[in-house]
């Protein structure tokens, strides 16, 4: 049972951060792999030791095997933790990581075999008596065999990625016409994301609920179910909100999910943090969608409820320690998670990454931010828009919503755009708080989302106060020029918009 | 003296007088309505604004040809210039829609395909070019019906924000 | 049972944005009240509506109590919150709500008028049973009876303000010599911070600890405690860092002194939020000190154990409503509380008031941060040097020590200076991780604290560091310089003074 | 080129070379040493430093009159110069703690107390001036043993920030 004592963490942005902090509290040094593009990254600055891995573009960078072995060998690391996406779900890695002697943080090779190819899993899982959706047991070879069985089992169906999760590599098909067109985008955001153009066919299932199961296994065998995340508000696979308890849920069948999820776990001799993904339909049966073979981006809801640190668990097992607990704990009150994204979702969700030019983050009673970015931070281009996520806890849903708005409200980013008001758009929807929303529910009220409503009061404010501003800049201006007669050739520029050039 | 602002979405820019009024006080004729307003500017373009007691904390951003500004979660679009200005504005046709447009890349990004040609007649909203950031694809469409007079974008090639992709005409 | 649909904050800074913030999660609009040095601070710009009090000076504003309600009337609030200081625990403030037809959330007069002069409170505990620290029963008239008095029980005693708390008006004599500096400097504190320079001396407990007990009863006579806070360390009288459960807390003591502040309560006709505070000696014998007849500042960490909003829960005991509890909650996992001060501990605690240039609050699991402040605010002079408090959540003391820790190394704020690496100290100090400590550590091991050792790793390092710098501030110097010569004219401002200018 | 930086504390200010090695790169040699620096600035004076693969989160910040320097929690106080600027300022004794010394303001406050009078002789660490700032009494002390010489501070007198309140030689 060797105690780790330094890390490298084969990831960037917040989870690269987030995995840092518990580290820092552990006592265990932290090393950061970085891209070109991520020089000025927060998790550079934040590690005790730092390595270039490679040009921005991932599959050049963090997603280079021997890179990433290769600085964990420079530092000393004698572990690694890949947190999510990335190489964290590649059997061939952790491989790698065995042979190179330095222990991955996460489950065995074995596990993610078993789990990480969606079809491979399916097949297991029918094995285990894990029910699954309907769907194709391989990866389909060719375009015209997919269109033949998405013909025979009817539309609508699912295409999806089997190299990988995250909403990545995934389209749903609505009409045969866009058939072809939704599986070639289904292959090459696949190849993209996870470097394996595999893709596999679901039956869609009519307003089903993603409800997921947190996992926790140890060395010996000894598999634990931590309760459920309700992620059913997702827009184009990714979810946006996450909250548990989930408010579809009994007791009932929150045990009965999760002693299949635990079931699903034994079946592939499973170790560490992982999470088994469900279909909720409107009857509430459920059905095995995949396992994610990592720690998931909205594992922070979990941590509220239960009063535990995801990470230093998932440290604490890879050193061979054994779970404390021997079943569930009861979910203490209500945890909600948002996430922010650099991106404009007046334009479709347009990405806006650029020059993070001022940020007040939230404050006060539980509440969290688990960020990326600060201040003066340039958002790079090449990477996931998710900047931030934003998670509350409180006593009971109703309140946990109305802190999250409360939260959302004090959040100032400026030089991007960000998600942060639609954000609490979805919050504030009769559809969210009455707790009944399915996974259709953010694209079905796009636009009731977006808030185009006004209050004329505070559109009546807003024009007061920008004519105050052109004034009060128009003055200052005035007595610089007066001061600096050369400035006067800038006369071309319009003086509101130099004004807020100044106002940085 | 007289500004004239003009919010999103709106065709005309509505006159808003305004006279000092003391320290950090102005006085301000909107519509009619008159307001004395306590305006506090703060650095990186807050303004704390009460207005008959009522606070409001605007929060001033400029991003790219945009300045927004933010009042208790509402986000408002907001072009203000002087009579000087907006004349000057007018006449180079700054503040109108119509005429020439141009499409430019609204963040930097990889432009990974073009859907069009030069020459092409377009409808409004029809798809123009497609720019790949942060790992997702954007389909930028044309604002409004006519032909593809210009067309500076290349399939492959990385573009900055703002740089000019299409123009339709 | 009326509902409070608009509260009145009748304070500032950090308080008076938490209260704002439970206030908008209730529902229920928030008026702010300022002085002329507040006219940009947060709370005005939190809240829904603001109104001007006066001049900066706490006597002309925030405490003459006409401007206060007279604020309240034009607003239409129906409730005051008072915060702590200030008006909070002014009985004749509390009529004056009475009679203006305003709720004052807290407790009623009579109650304060029984705990408000610390002499009176110490005859009516006798009363109650409830024990007491030796000393005077009334306040002192003179100078001369003063000094016979503490000649009488010896040296050291301490002189205290009767009428409030939070270390203002406190003097420790331990010769006689400095009996009469002392005397004059606890009166003049006094009336500063009360308008009530009323002193009187109670005998000086050798290395108490400073352990008090949260109250709160409803109108309907139910009291209850919940538990203890651990606050010993304390400089001037003043707490830096708090905790709770308190490490030298058995079970049964805590049951006992819970038992004995529940009586301290209800013997007053106690209703909302108070506390008990008492010395704990060496042999765990605890004396009352004063009761508190308002929130106190290190409120949330009894909020993180126990998962309650303590702010709600005045609000809703002043609308009417009972208390949810019949008793005391188990204390879940452990909380410690540290003040962020604008001062330079290095420089006797020097206060720092100025500009804010940047900021960036810690972030990521289980912490708290509520401040009163932003990047680019301006901290007055004119008011208490605390900025911010951070507090911290974990299952063990150990672990929250640790997190503790690790988010003050997270903390940057720059323009002023701050005690957060003096809080480091403290929290790194033996003898504050054993758990023991009295109310002289800070004192005691104040040079230890201060945390004078250097690594020669990172002074090294912060010497390359400073040379690149100046080295690249220079190069760009240079290069404006041939730019616009007119600059050169400015060659007496040394380049380094220069660069780091315009480094903001 | 090589600088002279010097430790708050310590008399001498020591010499150390400078070389650019490429994009955000530089050679230092300090005390014999040589260090290749990979050093990036970020937005208010915050730097990125790798050195060797190790990780520095250094930050600058400027207060009155000196700057502090921030890495890994660690605070040290540290003045840089060129060869330059380093005999300009032993010139005027800008380098040195000797000779006139000025007692100022180290914060906005109001002067309660002035302790001397013009003329007294004083003792190092002898109190001078009493301020309060923040509702906090702070007692300036003297630098040095030597005699009042000016006195610009008067009892119950607002005063700025490094305003000029004794001078001590």
């Amino acid at each position: 049972m060797a105690k780790i004592r330094k890390i490298l963490v084969a990831n960037r942005g917040e989870i690269a951060v987030r995995v840092m902090r518990t580290c820092k509290e552990l006592g265990i040094a932290t090393v950061a792999v970085y891209s070109e593009a991520d020089r000025s990254a927060l998790h550079v600055r934040t590690a005790d030791q730092a390595f270039l891995v490679g040009p921005p573009p991932s599959r050049e960078s963090y997603l280079v095997q021997e890179r990433i072995l290769e600085a964990a060998k420079k530092a000393g690391a004698d572990a690694i933790h890949p947190g999510y996406g990335f190489l964290s779900e590649n059997a061939s890695f952790v491989r790698a990581c065995e042979k190179a002697g330095i222990t991955f943080i996460g489950p065995p090779a074995s596990a993610m075999d078993a789990m990480g190819e969606k079809t491979r899993a399916r097949q297991n899982m029918i094995k285990a008596g894990v029910p699954v959706v309907p769907g194709t047991a391989e990866p389909i070879a060719t375009v015209e065999e997919a269109r033949a069985y998405a013909e025979k089992i009817g539309v609508p169906v699912m295409l999806k990625a089997a190299g990988g999760g995250g909403g990545k590599g995934m389209r749903k098909v609505e009409r045969m016409e866009d058939f072809e067109s939704s599986w070639r985008a289904a292959k090459s955001e696949a190849m993209n994301a996870f470097g394996n153009d595999a893709v596999y066919i679901e039956k869609y299932l009519e307003k089903p609920h993603h409800v997921e199961i947190q996992v926790f296994a140890d060395q010996y065998g000894n598999t634990i179910h931590l309760n459920e995340r309700e992620c059913s508000a997702q827009r184009r696979h990714q979810k946006v909100v996450e909250e548990t308890p989930s408010p579809i849920l009994t007791p009932e069948l929150r045990a009965k999910m999760g002693e299949v999820a635990v079931k699903a776990a034994k079946a592939v001799g499973y170790v560490g943090a992982g999470t088994v993904e469900f279909l909720v339909d409107v009857h509430r049966n459920f059905y095995f969608l995949e396992m994610n073979t990592r720690l998931q981006v909205e594992h922070p809801v979990t941590e509220w409820v239960t009063g535990l640190d995801l990470v230093a668990w998932q440290i604490k097992v890879a050193e061979g320690e054994k779970l404390p607990y021997t079943e569930a704990p009861t979910p203490n009150g209500h945890s909600i998670e948002v996430r922010v994204y650099a991106e404009d979702p007046a334009r479709n969700f347009m990405p806006s990454p650029g020059r993070i030019n001022y940020l007040r983050v939230p404050g006060g009673p539980y509440l969290r931010d688990d960020s990326g970015v600060f201040p003066g931070y340039t958002v790079p281009n090449t990477y996931d828009p998710m900047i931030s996520k934003l998670s509350v806890w409180a006593p009971t849903r109703r309140e946990a919503i109305e802190r999250a708005k409360r939260a959302l409200a004090e959040y100032v980013v400026k030089g991007i755009t960000t998600n942060v008001r639609y954000l609490k758009g979805i919050l504030s929807h009769p559809e969210f708080v009455e707790g009944d929303y399915d996974t259709s529910f953010l694209t079905r009220e796009h636009e009731t989302l977006l808030g185009k409503g006004e209050d004329p009061q505070l559109t009546e404010a807003s024009l007061l106060a920008s004519v105050v501003y052109a004034y009060q800049r128009d003055q200052k201006k005035a007595k610089t020029l007066t001061q600096a007669p050369s400035e006067g050739g800038k006369g071309g520029i319009s003086a509101w918009r130099l004004a807020s050039r100044r106002g940085r | 003296m007289r500004y004239f602002a003009k919010l999103q979405g709106q065709k005309e820019a509505v006159p808003v007088d305004i006279e000092p009024a003391g320290e950090n006080r102005f006085k301000l004729t909107h519509n009619g309505k008159t307001f004395l307003v306590d305006a506090l500017a703060l650095d990186h373009g807050a303004v704390s604004m009460l207005v008959d007691g009522t606070s409001y904390s605007v929060e001033f951003d400029e991003q790219g040809d945009e300045v927004q500004v933010s009042v208790r979660g509402q986000v408002t679009r907001i072009d203000v210039a002087d009579e000087r200005r907006l004349r000057l504005r007018a006449a180079t046709a700054g503040f109108s829609v119509e005429g020439k447009q141009v499409i430019s890349a609204p963040m930097p990004g990889k432009v990974v395909k073009v859907l069009v040609k030069q020459g092409d007649e377009v409808k409004e909203g029809q798809g123009l070019v497609v720019i790949e950031a942060m790992k997702m694809e954007n389909e930028l469409k044309s604002p409004k019906a006519g032909k593809v007079v210009e067309l500076p974008a290349k399939e492959g090639t990385a573009v900055e924000i703002n740089a000019k992709l299409v123009v339709v005409e």
